[in-house]
């Protein structure tokens, strides 16, 4: 199973992943690379990452997702390589029986992979220039 | 007499960057922690001193602290600070 | 602007609409008939609504949230008639530049659809007999 | 004399079905509560008397308390507990 790749983010797909008769509620989280209005005209994103660590860091996240809300089904999808603004460079679907746990396992998973898994952005803004975006979260931080 | 053990250290986004590189090699007694491992990485990389002076550091693919005991074998990885999202 | 169709729900669409250049973080989420383990073998729940009322209260809901988290993009869709397990009964998306804000407005709008949004479901059961269900959200309750 | 209004009352879903029609004109005085025109509502309609003690009520398309007055032209509904989603 592989969380990265380079093709665009299809969101019905993640969520057609996890369904599940017995499953009546999906969260799904959809990140996107954003033009800040405080922090200049960035155009796009490069992302990259240490792939084979992040992969393991996204097995070990899901299972521990799974361990904590059994019989979650989670699907996750993070895109690498240039992501221009308005975009999606991470996408996670959550489905349990009832909705509360698919919100808060959706959730989880969304903060332990900001916390834990090696990836990083390169922004490129409106005059050429690039930025390593690694002072928080440009495109959608926490707060 | 002490054993030396290699150890490849890769570099990632703004750090690989900053050497210019990928990867580097250091020789360390074996037994090392990750926290001399680091100093000898500084050392020898193109603009080592700029890095920080604890940086996130991974073992086998694993977030690793300063004081984890290095092996022959050990891949070790320099971490700027994450961003994924 | 109508919140309530009859034709299947559309995931991509509906987080596209909430698409927005200065917007990181979307959270969906998707409510779908299940087949309850507890329950009996429901087949499938014709859903019908009080439609005037039902669009009026969801232009509230939807103002309310834009009230509460300023910018916040949302669209939501409630599908009427019949829905097979599986199937997906309503879905929410709603943008923010955050994503903290994007989980909670998403939240709130889901439960605040299930306290004041006049629709009922009728459960068909595999054989042929039908429930009308009020006693508590079945395919996907709270808790 | 006291002025009576008409008021049409919108059955749904368990309710229509038990009344066996979509909705009932019930005759009430004018400023009448909601509380009193359910009460005319449940004993008009089929069935009636297997509606709870206090429906849910919308008046106008909004959720309305029993104590709320009635005028002319006001449209009732009486609500079957709600399951949307």
């Amino acid at each position: 199973m592989t969380f990265l790749g380079r093709d665009p983010i299809d969101i019905a797909d993640l969520a057609a992943r996890v369904s599940d008769p017995g499953h009546g509620g999906t969260a799904i989280f959809v990140g996107t690379v954003r033009r800040s209005p405080d922090d200049g005209p960035v155009v796009a994103i490069d992302y990259s990452g240490y792939e084979e660590m992040a992969e393991s860091e996204l097995v070990q996240i899901l299972g521990q997702t799974q361990e904590r809300w059994p019989g979650a089904r989670v699907a996750l999808q993070h895109r690498l390589g240039r992501i221009v603004v308005g975009e999606a460079s991470v996408a996670v679907a959550v489905s349990t029986p009832h909705r509360a746990q698919a919100f808060e396992a959706c959730r989880y998973v969304v903060e332990e992979l900001k916390k834990r898994v090696p990836i990083w952005k390169k922004e490129l803004m409106e005059d050429g220039q690039t930025r390593w975006s690694d002072d928080g979260d440009r495109e959608e931080a926490a707060k | 007499m002490e054993a030396i053990i290699q150890i490849r250290c890769s570099l990632f986004a703004r750090y690989a960057e900053l050497a210019g590189c990928d990867s580097i090699t250091v020789d360390v007694p074996e037994g090392a922690t990750v926290e001399a491992a680091v100093a000898a990485v500084r050392e020898r990389m193109p603009n080592g001193e700029q890095l920080p002076d604890r940086p996130m550091v991974a073992v086998n693919l694993e977030h690793a602290m300063p004081g984890t005991k290095l092996r022959q074998g050990d891949e070790l990885a320099l971490l700027p600070p994450l961003a994924g999202g």
